[in-house]
């Protein structure tokens, strides 16, 4: 299999632009980065071959910026463009105008993001392609008398979401009549910010839904397979932090019946490229359309890890026209995989975010690890964007012996400086509930929220602050070759033979 | 030798000996007693030995700050010696004043200098990694200065909003 | 599945340790570090539970001396021991005196480490059980008339053999018969400190075999499954440095023919627990047993990448008396692994052991990265014991992908202060005969013998050494949040927009 | 600015000098002109940028010799000033001297002191990471002094047996 590409501009930062620039170094493609004023010091600019300056750190300036992005890649002679995820992966004109460019867009076409990046244009869209649809309005309104009719013709409780939006910007659950006007003034505001568009719609609010998601393949040929699914239950403030697959709560059956239902949505909206068909799955097994993600997931890994492919290589061979080398029987899933995001915020204090300085920085290794990273020991995490550090992902025979995995792999992540969710996680992927594989939205909001570290350690805490004063700061062992003996250790009698 | 830190807004007070027999050290802490020694591995790691259990220590420093991962776990730590010269330098009660929560920027301004506000009333908006915080007034009074723009990077300390305090009236 | 083990002691250092470590975390079972004098800094001890002091650098001091290791684990109350590889892991005296004072050996029962570890008494039992031999010698012999008669009876070139060895200590291969008595001397001299017994054989030497092993697992119920095959043609000194699998040489018909060849090596032996049986595949597909080793090997990673199983669990479970959980059906493969052995050792000149102290240590990470290291940075790496610093496995959807990932992965590896294999490995992998498959065991004697790196880069090292001259030597980016604009790079008008 | 570098074995002289208009430097090199910049990422990395393409640097000091690492490739410099220094400092010829290829510990002393060798006639053997190495005379001579025992850890430079050289007969 050959492809034409030479250059690739990677349209984004951080972990997911490591990531991807890692493919494309395996495929001997060249990888052009872009950075802002405070990712001078980032490591995806250290990751790729080439690297342009575009602006100030706010992303209107830079990361969002158009004109920059595209001047970019005429200056430095790049055939395509990788967008990642957030920033300008879903946004129709920036894909028009690299179709009008003449530059390849790694994504569907123009056309497909703008049809499925209207959640309401795309529900409407969505009924008349046997994809069941959760109950709720087709079209944005912006009228609140009219909002609080349909409101009660839902029925309460409701949510409020983006028409343009995802990743939780612009929601709010909407319990009782009174509270729709506070909630619609500020799901539109954040919407506003967030996707330059305030436009608002209410749905069907399921209480404690699973969020289940299936991965798609789509080429150019017209040929579609899907990947299975991902559970992405476990969220906090509406936004994913631990995802898994396969889901405790699917059986074949259901995963042969959501597969397709994803692959007739991407069928209906004449898909191409790799996307994700989002589900919300309630108690009683019955599953509706969300929406689709026309991008890479954050949480893509997992599927890699158990299928086995590498979905940024097979995003570039069909944005390369190449045709899908897998037919859906060749896909095979193995073990179990389990993903924790390791933000920069404070778990308690309500997931505030902490930007700053990484002192120190140590990363798990071993059997069935990944870590994605975007960080290293001594950078200093901005402010101005969204605060994913990196992804952990582990891959183990099941779903037991992956969570005794996380565990392990979490006690191992160090990250001084800053505050990150790692404790957090911890307790969540240990505890009962995630263990027994009882996960649905509301998971988080049920059983931590608030949270407090258990701190069960405190003593050894203070011993090691003692021994950190009263042990000599430098590094001790001396290689032997040189002849010398060292002691590091204060031999005590009944530790040694 | 005795310690008083505070750990995690907990104080703790704990004396550390030579081991009487051998090496090592012996550290007594509320009732209980530790044998412990520890081998630096390098400017952040440490190996410690607790009563023959090893657990690797990290470790930074941030002014009088301590910050140590252990297990998975992390802890502040600030000797209170530090601490006490810290609180005496602190001009305001930072509870008081109207200050970031998180290192930020300044998105939306909502007052201007010379208006009153009630408490609760909003001030500021300040924004990080897409995460929007709205900053309220502690109490009522009139809006002497402010002192910040929009847009500026903000940081917790900064006093962004100064209020000259007026008679609660009610509630 | 539960078992009763709370504490397993590691008789092993480096990477394996650390390995083995990693995994008893992840069941809830306590380890036990043992450790010399010159590795009081080591990885291993930093990564147990406890650790005991057994002795002086020399291995007979400490990691080889049965008697500490014993003490080590009453004195800490381990009730099983883990012997890695190398070192005690197939000394059937100590798996012998395990069994003797009540302590769990994870692995074979004596008597079979025993019947093996002799290569000339397990190749007379095999003749017995349906596994084609190598034609050779089936008994020892230290004298050197008889030696030069059987020599010429198989018929140049032979190979000279340790009868207790493996790892290509005393071995040697001889051409023609005026060269047997100095090679004799020699594997016999080197065969006598490598396992404490100089008894040498001969067999017939193939010129360009491939080496193929199978790894199989056996529970003491009498259940034996194969996990197939790995590749392991690719060695310097005739020690192993690269592996794959599956073997580019290897049919599904073939892989079924070994695999059964490999389970009725194990049953002739009476075989427990994780083991490997080793074949000479020869260019018209007949393969030959050589021997089996009764431990765990180096290699077992890239099994464990394909089959997605941990096989160092599977030992411990199987240990306990617990039941394979998988039947033979239930094992499939899943892509293409390759691992190479980082070892401390300059392959410019033959591969000389280089110790010391790592100045600087970068691991790469990311999609299909497994890095199961023994080192640090500040590390000063003993020059008492073994080369292997690390083992880089990479897992990719096919051996294109994985020859692609292992480059990348090389040129993310940074290890400073030391030499390694990483150059030349990189040179290997990406050589025209290893991207054909074209693997045997004297391919690097054939195409790498000697070897110079090509160091095309000496331009922009030279630069490089000028800018760390002129540059500050200090880290320059910071926390934007600080309000500062810091300008690490001196910007240039037509390299920034 | 003129550097004299030996680069694994080879002798370099190039000159960097300020780019005349606008930032970065520019090297000139046997012919060849490099126009680049560099960020410094920590005391070990370095982000070169030449002509427009990035190239990690990972480097470490060690004496006057530098290890530089980029895009997989190793490399010694060491300037030659140092250099010079150092050569004349250097007391023997090595080739000629009886010292370990590596770091090693000494596990068979195979003449005695006064005895009369041969070239090529082995003196002892070493061994670092199971790997053994046999010493051989470099010369013929008699063996005047022998400065290790058995069981030390030698490296480099030391000189383990000293051989009063003798004329060589024939051959």
């Amino acid at each position: 299999v050959m492809h034409m590409l030479k250059k690739i501009l990677i349209a984004n930062r951080g972990e997911i632009a490591v990531r991807i620039m890692r493919t494309c170094r395996e495929m001997g493609i060249l990888t052009l980065a872009v950075y802002s004023e405070a990712d001078r010091g980032a490591l995806h600019v250290q990751t790729a071959d080439e690297a342009v300056f575009i602006g100030p750190a706010e992303p209107q300036e830079s990361y969002l910026n158009i004109d920059r992005i595209i001047a970019a890649a005429r200056l430095a002679g790049a055939e395509a463009i990788h967008p990642g995820y957030g920033f300008l992966s879903e946004n129709a004109a920036f894909a028009r105008r690299c179709e009008a460019e003449g530059i390849i867009f790694i994504g569907p076409p123009s056309g497909v993001i703008e049809a499925l990046g209207d959640k309401t244009r795309a529900r409407t869209m969505m009924q008349g392609g046997a994809v069941p649809i959760i109950p709720g309005m087709v079209n944005p309104e912006d009228d609140l008398e009219k909002l609080a009719v349909r409101a009660a013709e839902i029925g309460y409780p409701v949510l409020i979401k983006a028409a343009a939006g995802g990743g939780g910007k612009g929601m709010r659950v909407i319990s009782a009549p009174e509270e729709l006007a506070g909630a619609f003034a500020e799901a539109s505001s954040e919407a506003l910010r967030a996707f330059g568009d305030g436009a608002v719609y209410l749905e069907k609010y399921l209480a404690r839904p699973r969020h289940i998601e299936i991965q798609i393949l789509a080429d150019r040929q017209g040929n579609m397979i899907h990947l299975g699914e991902r559970e992405c239950s476990i969220q906090r403030r509406h936004q994913k932090i631990i995802e898994e697959t396969p889901s405790p709560a699917i059986s074949p059956g259901l995963r042969e019946e959501m597969g397709q239902a994803a692959l007739n949505a991407a069928r209906t909206a004449g898909y191409v490229n790799a996307g994700t068909v989002e589900f919300l799955l309630d108690e009683e097994g019955r599953f509706y359309f969300l929406e689709v993600n026309t991008r890479l997931q954050v949480e893509h890994p997992i599927t890699e890890a158990i299928t086995g492919l590498d979905l940024v290589r097979e995003q570039i061979n069909i944005a390369c026209g190449l045709p899908l080398s897998y037919r859906q029987e060749d896909i095979r899933a193995q073990g179990h995989a389990i993903e924790c995001r390791i933000y920069a915020e404070d778990p308690e204090r309500s997931f505030l975010p902490s930007p700053g300085e990484i002192i120190y920085l140590k990363e798990p290794a071993g059997p069935g690890i990944r870590v994605d990273s975007g960080i290293y020991g001594g950078f200093a995490v901005p402010s101005a964007y969204d605060p994913i550090l990196s992804k952990l992902i582990v891959h183990a025979a099941d779903r037991r012996q992956a969570i005794d995995r996380m565990l392990r792999a979490l006690n191992e992540y160090v990250v001084l400086g800053i505050k990150t969710s790692i404790p957090f996680l911890r307790e969540v992927i240990g505890s009962e509930a995630f263990r027994r594989g009882a996960t649905h939205t509301m998971l988080i909001d049920d059983l931590f929220s608030p949270w407090q570290p258990k701190r069960e350690m405190a003593d050894l805490a203070c011993l090691a602050y003692a021994a950190s004063r009263e042990a000599p700061r430098k590094y001790q062992t001396d290689a032997p070759a040189r002849g010398e003996h060292p002691s590091p250790w204060e031999t005590i009698g009944n530790w040694s033979l | 030798m005795e310690y008083r830190l505070m750990l995690n807004e907990e104080e703790r007070i704990f004396t550390v000996t030579p081991r009487p027999a051998g090496e090592g050290k012996i550290a007594r802490l509320e009732g209980r007693e530790y044998c412990f020694r520890s081998l630096s591995i390098n400017a952040n790691e440490l190996l410690l030995e607790v009563d023959g259990r090893l657990v690797p220590i990290f470790i930074a420093t941030e002014g009088s700050k301590t910050h140590i991962s252990l297990r998975g776990e992390t802890y502040l730590l600030e000797d209170q010696a530090a601490l006490r010269v810290k609180r005496k330098e602190r001009p305001h009660d930072l509870a008081r004043q109207v200050t970031p929560p998180m290192p930020a920027a300044v998105i939306r301004i909502l007052v201007i200098e010379g208006a009153r506000v009630e408490r609760g009333e909003a001030l500021l908006v300040v924004s990080a990694m897409k995460m929007e915080s709205t900053l309220a007034a502690p109490y009522p009074g009139l809006v002497k200065k402010i002192n910040t723009t929009l847009g500026a990077q903000v940081k917790p300390g900064d006093i962004l909003v100064e209020i000259e305090p007026e008679e609660e009236n009610g509630d």
